[in-house]
């Protein structure tokens, strides 16, 4: 047996040389279309969240009793709702909320989960085990019944709504982290640091953790769209934001008993803006992750 | 209205002191006839004897019944058939003692009956399994003549031992029963007593002129039930002596009932009845859309704008004493000053509120529980309007020229109180009080007792209040010094003496000029501001008819009948 | 094998316990009073303490936990009747709802996924993608709703409710359950088709397929024999792992179309606050969902024959 | 083996048409917007019956040439220029249907990774079987015609294998099965794509001689690619040699090889270790500069940044493939001059060490060590009684194949892995603790260890300069200037630049990566450093440098070395003394020259044997050639576990008593029950002089 020389694919994993990796594949990102669309359509809810009240036509809390429950026409494009406010400011304006809770709410349980998925991922055994248990048990926890009692423990507020979103996220994500990080800590960095003498939490935050980031991003965008999702349930239930704020998920919840009545456009609207919204997320990760692969 | 007087004199002969004290209120049109009838009826006339003075009195026109649903059909009742009816799902286990929710006192209403029947259709207390009852002098004992030959659905004969063994239960601080809320202070187990097999006599702790009512139907714990019942057993058979016998019950399922053969009055027209359990009002009223049910029991108007608005459905709307009640925190900045109390009564639109909200089906109600429901209401105090700059005015000379707040407003998601609490903010923000709303489910706001109830902690707590017969209770628990639902904090003394005369009072006067004080005593003070009374409704598909239904979401179908 | 299996079910059982233990110090949290929620706002005090009394609220928490773990279910304060009789036929009508979403949501979410697959970057491919997304935006309850009022009000075509008339045969109660089954096969289409989606792209751009095409196979025989076999096994766990979610979203469409599973006895449970009722239910569906997580891995390591035969002899 | 004449001849073979015909191929890849032009002009024939050999190294396009003849490029890949023919019949013109005919009974191919190559949940029987099926054979027949194939590829119990998945076979079992289903259709051409590349020496061989045996038996030509100019030598009749994309020379095997008529060959060939070179003696030739980007063609020749013979004419006008006399071609102006290419590095050495055998005072000492491993309720003997000693300054060589535990050991030197109870090492006369946590810092900073894969090697998301200084604080403990000046000396002693320093891994290439990872090993003045296959990961010419650096680096930073390998002439070139294991056990220890000549070990016999080497000595030695798999280390064989494969099989007493290892001469070391004599005796007569050296 003569000198090894394992081919590398020809084409494939060649030196990107002279440009940076990052530099290429933000170079790669503008060029998609599925990613520029995905970014319009967020930048505009963005803008509509920081902006809202000043672009909208009417002011989204301003009831007209006389004007109750009336189709969309030209005064109002998007009808008015039971106490008569302009559905086209509600949805304009509606969109701050959800923009500041999903986001956090995901941030949240991306970070814990990340924390238990390595911990359970690099020393496996018994922490892994015990670990892996509290996850699968927080698994089995309906959503709907977890936020009722933590809303009704910790008052209801915003932040009780990320928090109870966040940890319901965690052991998801942290089942995906575990498993990414159960191959890297086989690749020979990690026991080379070993070998250097480096101490378990260096090796897991500042060699392991860097590595693993795709599959935490995939997991972040997946999240984003239940986590919205999650926010509409807990308003169902009437545990999550105020009325009267004109979020969507108030609305929905509010105004979904009246689509018998003939009401649509009271609920129609405001499921929309959250489709294009989810449906913007996921088209935008779905272009930065085949970017990375490159 | 001096014409027969011979006619009126002579059936003034023989009657009590009472009786014609009413009859004067009659003839000197203080009280209007439908009020003669109803407090007639309840001090023991007999509908013939008061049927006799009102013609006596001049033209007997047909009693009118609420606006809206007529009450018999004009073609002719057709038999047989099944009756299916959605409603609500009973909160718990059908145990006469403990049901205290709407779906609960539908079902006792199904096969139990009353000593006493208040239907709001016939305006008049109807002798139920009791034939005839009258007070002593003072009020203070009320003896009541039963059926004889009622039959429960067992085939076993009631008698009285039946009615004192069910009172004395009921009546029994021990068993937690929800009647104790009425009967506390005023009937003991040792004042039930039997006079003879047919005759039991009421000692009560003080004279009280309602009396009739807390042993009617408006009390819907009071079913009569056989001796040694065991309560808790009841759901499996729910014995009782009605037109109706169970055939079938499961627990968040439905119930299915068959005509009782023992039964004493006219035998129901329909086959049988079968009643679908709702978890909401939602699915319930797609349900009838949907040609899934016949009948819904009780629905209220938040959210049923769908059958309210179309011509395809029948409904059958009832004045009810439900209504709404926010409360402010009268030992708190600051609501410590009346007048800040009523600058926020001033500031609501409430014409506007029942038109947006209850599409129109309830009435403006006054600051205070007295209202249409209630004969003994004074009408003569007049009704408070949306005046923003007077509630500006009232602020400013109790010191608060540019405004009051942000105060949050406790309250929960049930019905249209969502909606409402969002236009009591915004009504309130014209005249510079702002208001931060709380809002969560019922368990959670309810909680506990003082010290851990949203409701009743709040600075401002926008509740719900269901219907009943009589206002005491309304009178009493939230308003009285020792009340057990007093969020607003009330402690008034002349008020506490004004609801005890009250209470006591047994004749209509007496009791509408005490109400009259109350009244004005409210409206100088607004602890709670009473937005609006909401009409008790029921729906059904056009080939339905001779539904009889109460406000406090009783339905009796022995009159009811479905066409093909 | 056998000890693969034995070990599982010994996690899965410790994990059966830890989640006991989470839902009853969940349900202990619970701040409002059970007497209260039972004898409603309107009664008086006096009979709430009483009826507090009898319930046993005020025994110490580990009696409480005890009490309740010897005899499981245990009965619910609401209907003062043991929660068994209650509670199984409402399972198992919430199986078969759930089942038969799963009959119709596993072959659509994998079909759409492997169609995606196929091809990768075309239209098709994105269309797919963007309908699954959005459709999972769209809560149970207002997709419920939109669906009953126009095929069941005004179209008529399908029952607004779920609960077919006592006795009727099989396929009519399954034309009751076409309605509710349709949000919940929505909410879930879009994770599953794009799990799907995943493992056939990488089932095809791999090495045996690339020898099953050299081999001059046709595409439809490498695509079905040699790449869907391994690309949907690992969907199948992926599967199970959402039905946790499924019976969550059972709650809003058993409520909504009146059909008396386990999802509508929770959310009755938790307005009317029984807490017997609750945790019995929390647990139960905590424990179908552990067992069908369970089956599922070890129906993969059956079927995959790496785990099933052990190394080389 | 079944004679010829029963398998049907093919009528319909088409009049002496070539197998295959490539015509200035060119393959184009689109990376990230841009097209690169992979493999530009390349021309090439293969007769009937003929085996024409494909070599260069990696990023050269042997690869994408197969993929593109049989029209398999990845999506972003495509054949934008030259003709492919293949029987006569223009593959790049033929329609789905005819093209799916071609790959089912004209052209088939073997891959590198068998394992990978065969669908994991199904039966190998039915997988080789359906090749029949779609020649039209029923279930039936086609499942007999399968285990016929599988008896011709000489698969023990072929009746067995039918029914198992692939997960459950040898690698050398598996190749052969990917083999079978390829030559089930009896195709006219056969592309083997580094088939023997992932196997181990002696299987190798075995799976070599099966290839050339049907070959003569199906008369089927090859299209042999690899890397390893050993088997194409041994394999192919003519060869085509590649660099970037473009062919530079191509001849009859033998010619090329003996007299390269193109620089970069020349200098390919230098760089091979060959037998009789030994560290003390030879240094090794490189080729300076590294390949060009893919797709980047220079104006002038490809080839000239890198030659030591360029001229201006080199740079300005892209050579042509000239003929050069009997049948050869070059693209090299120069190429009657090829020869004369200057060496990189001076062929001696001037300050040649004393002895090579009493290095220093002995460094560390590994007494009895064991490694069992517990797996899903199986105990697996990865290491048995080892004891080794290695001295300061001096290099251990560690050769055995794969699963012989040699990894095993160094990492347990390195308290990677813990070792069994029982077990004891020492470093400088102290224990070393199981596990690399319990050591001193004196002890981690003393061993340490240069990885097989610098990719998995390295952190992907770290600069190279972070990589280097993280060593150097934590094992040198610089800081501050003294780090940075170390730093600098560090990475110039194994000459990499300073713009290195700022770059990832991803953005160098193999050898510059190698060479942090060496310098990151060196950053603590370790006094050990474990050498796991270094090189075998580097192509040809980068491994050269690579072992040039760890010779040059043993004698300034007075280091010594375990060096692991399955590559004979690496070790043979390095190593002082050697250590040859088997299953977890010793079979031969003592110094390089000794263990490489007889008498030795059958086991090393063996292994030497299955070498393929450069060396065309007039006689070839005869194969010896090891029968049956290699046995599972979970339930080795009774007594010398070698006994199941060894070709000097003495009888009853190899089966029941474990030889010792016995000193056969001071410092020397076998374990066979053969007496040292006899062994003299038995390998002196077959061996010739050792081979010309050119």
């Amino acid at each position: 047996m003569s000198i090894v020389d394992i081919p590398v694919e020809d084409a494939g994993a060649l030196q990107a040389g002279r440009s940076g990796v990052r530099q290429e594949v933000f170079r790669q990102l503008l060029r998609s279309p599925t990613f520029i669309v995905g970014a319009i359509v967020l930048a505009i809810w963005i803008i509509c969240a920081i902006f809202g009240p000043a672009l909208a036509p009417h002011s989204p809390y301003a009831q007209n009793l006389e004007g109750i429950n009336k189709a969309p026409s030209s005064a109002h494009l998007f009808g008015t709702d039971q106490l008569g406010r302009d559905m086209l400011s509600r949805v304009i304006v509606g969109s701050r909320d959800i923009l500041i809770i999903a986001p956090l709410a995901t941030l949240l349980g991306t970070v814990l989960g990340t924390v238990i998925g390595l911990l359970m991922g690099y020393f496996r055994g018994f922490v892994d085990d015990v670990l892996g248990r509290f996850v699968e048990a927080f698994l089995a926890i309906p959503l709907i019944v977890a936020g009722m009692i933590a809303l009704s423990t910790l008052g209801r507020s915003n932040l009780v709504i990320i928090i109870v979103i966040g940890l319901l996220f965690t052991p998801l994500i942290a089942r995906t982290v575990r498993a990414a990080v159960l191959l890297e800590r086989e690749l020979d960095y990690v026991a080379a640091a070993r070998l250097r003498g480096e101490r378990a939490p260096y090796i897991m935050f500042v060699e392991i953790l860097p590595n693993v980031f795709a599959p935490i991003m995939v997991e972040f965008t997946v999240r984003l769209a239940y986590a919205i999702f999650a926010v509409l349930t807990l308003t169902y239930l009437g545990l999550a934001v105020q009325p009267p704020s004109p979020d969507w998920a108030v609305d929905i919840q509010a105004n979904y008993g009246v689509v018998p009545a003939g009401y649509w456009w009271e609920v129609l609207f405001d499921a929309l803006a959250i489709a294009t919204l989810v449906v913007a997320i996921s088209l935008m990760s779905d272009s930065v992750q085949k970017a990375l692969e490159g | 209205m001096s014409r027969g007087n011979s006619e009126l004199d002579r059936l003034r002969e023989g009657r009590t002191e009472l009786e014609n004290h009413y009859i004067d209120e009659l003839v000197f049109g203080n009280v209007s006839r439908r009020d003669f009838l109803r407090r007639g009826s309840m001090i023991g006339m007999s509908s013939t004897l008061l049927g006799a003075i009102l013609a006596a009195c001049g033209s007997s026109s047909k009693t009118t019944s609420a606006a809206g649903g007529t009450t018999t059909s004009s073609a002719p009742a057709t038999k047989g058939g099944t009756l299916r009816i959605g409603a609500v799902t009973p909160a718990a286990a059908i145990n006469p003692l403990t049901v205290s929710d709407a779906g609960g006192l539908l079902m006792l209403n199904q096969t139990g009956e009353f000593l006493v029947f208040d239907s709001n259709l016939k305006l008049q207390l109807q002798p139920m399994l009791a034939l005839s009852w009258s007070p002593n002098a003072d009020g203070s004992i009320w003896t009541f003549k039963l059926r004889p030959g009622v039959k429960f659905s067992n085939g076993a004969a009631m008698t009285a031992d039946d009615v004192v063994y069910t009172f004395k239960q009921l009546s029994d601080p021990k068993n937690a029963s929800n009647a104790l809320s009425a009967f506390v202070g005023v009937l003991t187990p040792a004042g039930v007593q039997k006079v003879d097999s047919m005759t039991v006599a009421f000692h009560l702790e003080a004279p009280n002129g309602n009396f009739p009512y807390l042993v009617s139907s408006d009390n819907y714990n009071a079913i009569i039930v056989p001796a040694n019942t065991d309560f808790t057993k009841w759901q499996t058979t729910f014995i009782g002596t009605g037109a109706f016998k169970l055939a079938g019950y499961t627990t968040n399922v439905g119930a299915n009932f068959v005509p009782n053969v023992n039964y004493w009055g006219t035998k129901p027209l329909l086959d049988s009845t079968s009643f679908k359990f709702y978890a909401s009002q939602a699915p319930m009223i797609l349900a009838l859309q949907g040609n899934d049910v016949d009948v819904i029991a009780q629905f209220t108007p938040a959210g049923a704008a769908a059958i309210l608005n179309s011509p395809s459905y029948k409904i059958i709307k009832l004045p009810s004493a439900n209504h709404r009640e926010l409360s402010m925190r009268n030992d708190q900045a600051p609501f410590t000053d009346p007048r800040v109390r009523q600058a926020v009564a001033y500031t609501l639109d409430r014409p506007g509120a029942v038109a947006a909200l209850l599409s129109g089906d309830g009435t403006v109600a006054n600051d205070y529980p007295f209202g249409p429901r209630y004969p003994s209401t004074d009408t003569s105090v007049p009704q408070r309007t949306q005046n923003i700059s007077m509630a500006k005015q009232l602020l400013a000379a109790a010191g608060h020229p540019n405004g009051i707040g942000p105060i949050t407003m406790n309250s929960e998601i049930y019905q249209e109180i969502p909606q409402l609490a969002q236009v009591i903010q915004q009504d309130a923000a014209k005249a510079g009080i702002t208001i931060k709303l709380s809002i969560t489910n019922q368990t959670l706001y309810y909680g506990k007792t003082f010290g851990s109830s949203p409701w009743l902690d709040g600075t401002m707590s926008l509740v719900d209040y269901g219907d009943r017969g009589a206002p005491n209770v309304y009178l009493t628990a939230p308003l009285t010094s020792a009340g057990t639902w007093n969020a607003a904090r009330f402690h008034n003394k002349t008020y506490d003496n004004l609801v005890k005369q009250y209470v006591a009072a047994l004749d209509l006067q007496t009791q509408k000029q005490i109400a009259g004080k109350i009244e004005n005593l409210l409206l100088q003070e607004t602890p709670i501001v009473y937005p609006y009374w909401i009409d008790g409704l029921t729906a059904s598909t056009p080939n339905v008819s001779g539904l009889n239904p109460t406000s406090i979401a009783q339905l009796y179908l022995n009159t009811a009948s479905k066409s093909a | 094998m056998v000890r693969f299996i034995l070990k599982r079910l010994g996690l899965a059982l410790i994990t059966l316990w830890l989640l006991s233990v989470i839902v009853f110090l969940l349900g202990q949290v619970l701040p409002a009073d059970p007497a209260r929620s039972i004898l409603g706002p309107l009664a008086a005090p006096s009979a709430v303490h009483v009826l507090d009394h009898q319930l046993g609220v005020d025994k110490p928490v580990l009696t409480q936990y005890w009490n309740w773990i010897s005899n499981f279910p245990g009965t619910s304060y609401q209907y003062q009747a043991p929660i068994g009789p209650i509670l199984l036929p409402a399972l198992l009508r919430s199986l078969k709802l759930g089942t038969f979403a799963l009959i119709i949501l596993v072959p659509l979410g994998i079909i759409g996924g492997v169609v995606s697959a196929l091809n990768a970057g075309k239209p098709i491919d994105k269309t797919i993608t963007i309908v699954g997304q959005s459709m999972l935006t769209v809560p149970e309850f207002v997709s419920g709703i939109v669906l009953i009022v126009v095929f069941a009000v005004e179209l008529g075509w399908l029952p607004v409710t779920a609960t077919a008339p006592p006795g009727s045969g099989f396929f009519t109660q399954l034309k009751y359950l076409i309605l509710p089954v349709i949000p919940l096969v929505m909410v879930l289409f879009g994770y599953i088709s794009r799990m799907a989606r995943v493992g056939t792209v990488e089932a095809l751009d791999s090495d045996y397929a690339r020898t099953a095409t050299l081999k001059g196979l046709p595409r439809g025989v490498v695509v079905r024999r040699h790449a869907l076999r391994n690309s949907l096994l690992p969907t199948i766990t992926v599967i199970a792992t959402q039905t946790g979610y499924l019976i969550g979203g059972l709650v809003v469409v058993e409520v909504l179309f009146r059909y008396n599973g386990i999802g509508e006895l929770t959310f009755n449970a938790s307005t009317q606050h029984d807490i017997p009722m609750l945790e019995a239910c929390v647990l139960t569906i905590g424990a179908f969902y552990m067992l069908v997580t369970l089956v599922a891995d070890i129906g993969y390591s059956l079927l995959n024959p790496r785990i099933r035969l052990k190394a080389a002899e | 083996m079944t004679p010829i004449s029963d398998t049907v001849r093919r009528e319909d073979n088409l009049p002496q048409a070539d197998a295959l015909d490539v015509e200035n191929l060119e393959i184009t890849y689109r990376v990230r917007g841009r097209g690169l032009r992979v493999v530009r002009d390349v021309s090439f024939r293969v007769g009937r019956g003929e085996s024409f050999g494909l070599v260069g190294e990696s990023g050269c396009g042997k690869s994408t040439i197969a993929l593109g003849i049989v029209r398999y490029l990845a999506r972003n890949g495509s054949v934008t220029g030259g003709k492919v023919e293949i029987d006569g019949r223009d593959v790049l013109a033929l329609n789905a249907s005819d093209l799916r005919k071609l790959r089912q009974n004209t052209v088939s191919m073997v891959y590198q990774e068998p394992g990978r190559a065969l669908n994991p949940t199904i039966k190998v029987g039915r997988q080789v079987a359906e090749v029949f099926q779609l020649a039209g054979a029923s279930k039936a027949e086609s499942l007999d015609r399968a285990q016929e194939m599988l008896e011709k590829v000489r698969i023990s119990n072929p009746a067995g294998v039918m029914n198992r998945y692939p997960h459950q076979l040898s690698g050398g079992m598996l190749q052969r099965v990917v083999i079978a289903m390829a030559l089930a259709a009896q195709p006219s051409l056969l592309i083997l794509d580094e088939p023997t590349t992932a196997l181990d020496a002696t299987v190798e061989a075995e799976v070599l001689e099966l290839i050339s045996a049907l070959r003569t038996e199906f008369g089927t030509s090859f299209l042999f690619i690899s890397h390893n100019l050993g088997v194409i030598a041994k394999m192919c009749d003519r060869v085509g040699v590649l660099y970037a994309g473009e062919m530079v020379e191509e001849g009859p095997a033998r010619e090329v090889f003996a007299n390269p008529r193109h620089p970069y060959a020349v200098g390919l060939l230098r760089c091979i270790p060959r037998r009789d070179m030994l560290k003390a003696n030879r240094a090794l030739d490189t080729i300076p500069g590294s390949l060009p980007a893919p797709g980047d063609v220079p104006s002038g020749c490809i080839f000239a940044d890198r030659c030591g013979l360029v001229e201006q004419r080199c740079r300005t006008e892209a050579p042509p493939l000239y003929d050069v006399d009997g049948g050869r071609r070059s693209r090299c102006h120069f190429h009657e001059r090829a020869q004369t290419l200057p060496r990189v590095i001076p062929p001696e050495r001037e300050d040649v060490p004393g002895e090579r055998q009493d290095r220093g005072a002995v460094l560390v000492n590994a007494a009895d060590v064991s490694k069992t491993f517990h797996m899903e309720g199986e105990t697996i003997y990865g290491l048995v009684d080892v004891s080794i000693e290695l001295r300061a300054g001096e290099t251990l060589g560690l050769v055995g194949e794969s699963g012989s535990g040699k990894t095993t050991l160094a990492r347990t030197l390195l308290g990677l892995t813990a070792p069994d109870k029982g077990s004891e090492i020492t470093l400088d006369g102290q224990a070393l603790a199981e596990t690399a946590g319990k050591r001193t810092h004196e002890q981690e900073k003393a061993l340490q260890i240069v990885f097989q894969n610098p990719d998995s090697a390295l952190n992907r998301r770290h600069s190279v300069q972070r990589l280097i200084s993280r060593a150097l604080s934590r094992l040198g403990g610089y800081r501050g200037e003294a780090l940075m000046a170390r730093l600098k000396k560090l990475i110039s002693e194994v000459r990499l630049s300073e713009r290195h320093l700022s770059m990832r891994p991803a953005q160098l290439s193999g050898g510059l990566k190698q060479r942090v990872a060496i310098a990151r090993a060196f950053a603590g003045d370790p006094r050990i450093v474990v050498c796991d296959e270094p090189t075998s990961a580097l192509d040809v010419s980068v491994q050269a440098a690579i072992l040039n650096l760890l010779n040059d680096l043993q004698r300034t930073e007075d280091v010594s070395y375990l060096f692991i390998s399955h590559d004979l002439g690496v070790v043979r070139y390095l190593a002082d003394r050697i250590a040859v294991l088997y299953l977890g056990r010793i079979m031969e220890l003592g110094p390089a020259d000794q263990v490489f000549n007889p008498p030795q070990h059958p086991y090393t016999e063996a292994l030497l044997s299955a070498v393929p080497t450069l060396e065309n000595g007039d006689v070839e030695r005869e194969r010896i050639q090891l029968e049956g798999e290699i046995p599972s280390p979970a339930n080795p064989p009774t007594g010398c576990v070698f006994h199941t494969r060894c070709p000097r099989f003495l009888g009853d007493i190899c089966v029941n008593t474990e030889p010792p290892l016995a000193e056969s001469e001071p410092g020397h070391a076998i374990r066979c029950h053969i007496p040292l004599d006899e062994l003299r005796r038995l390998q002196g007569k077959e061996v010739s002089v050792a081979g010309a050296d050119n």
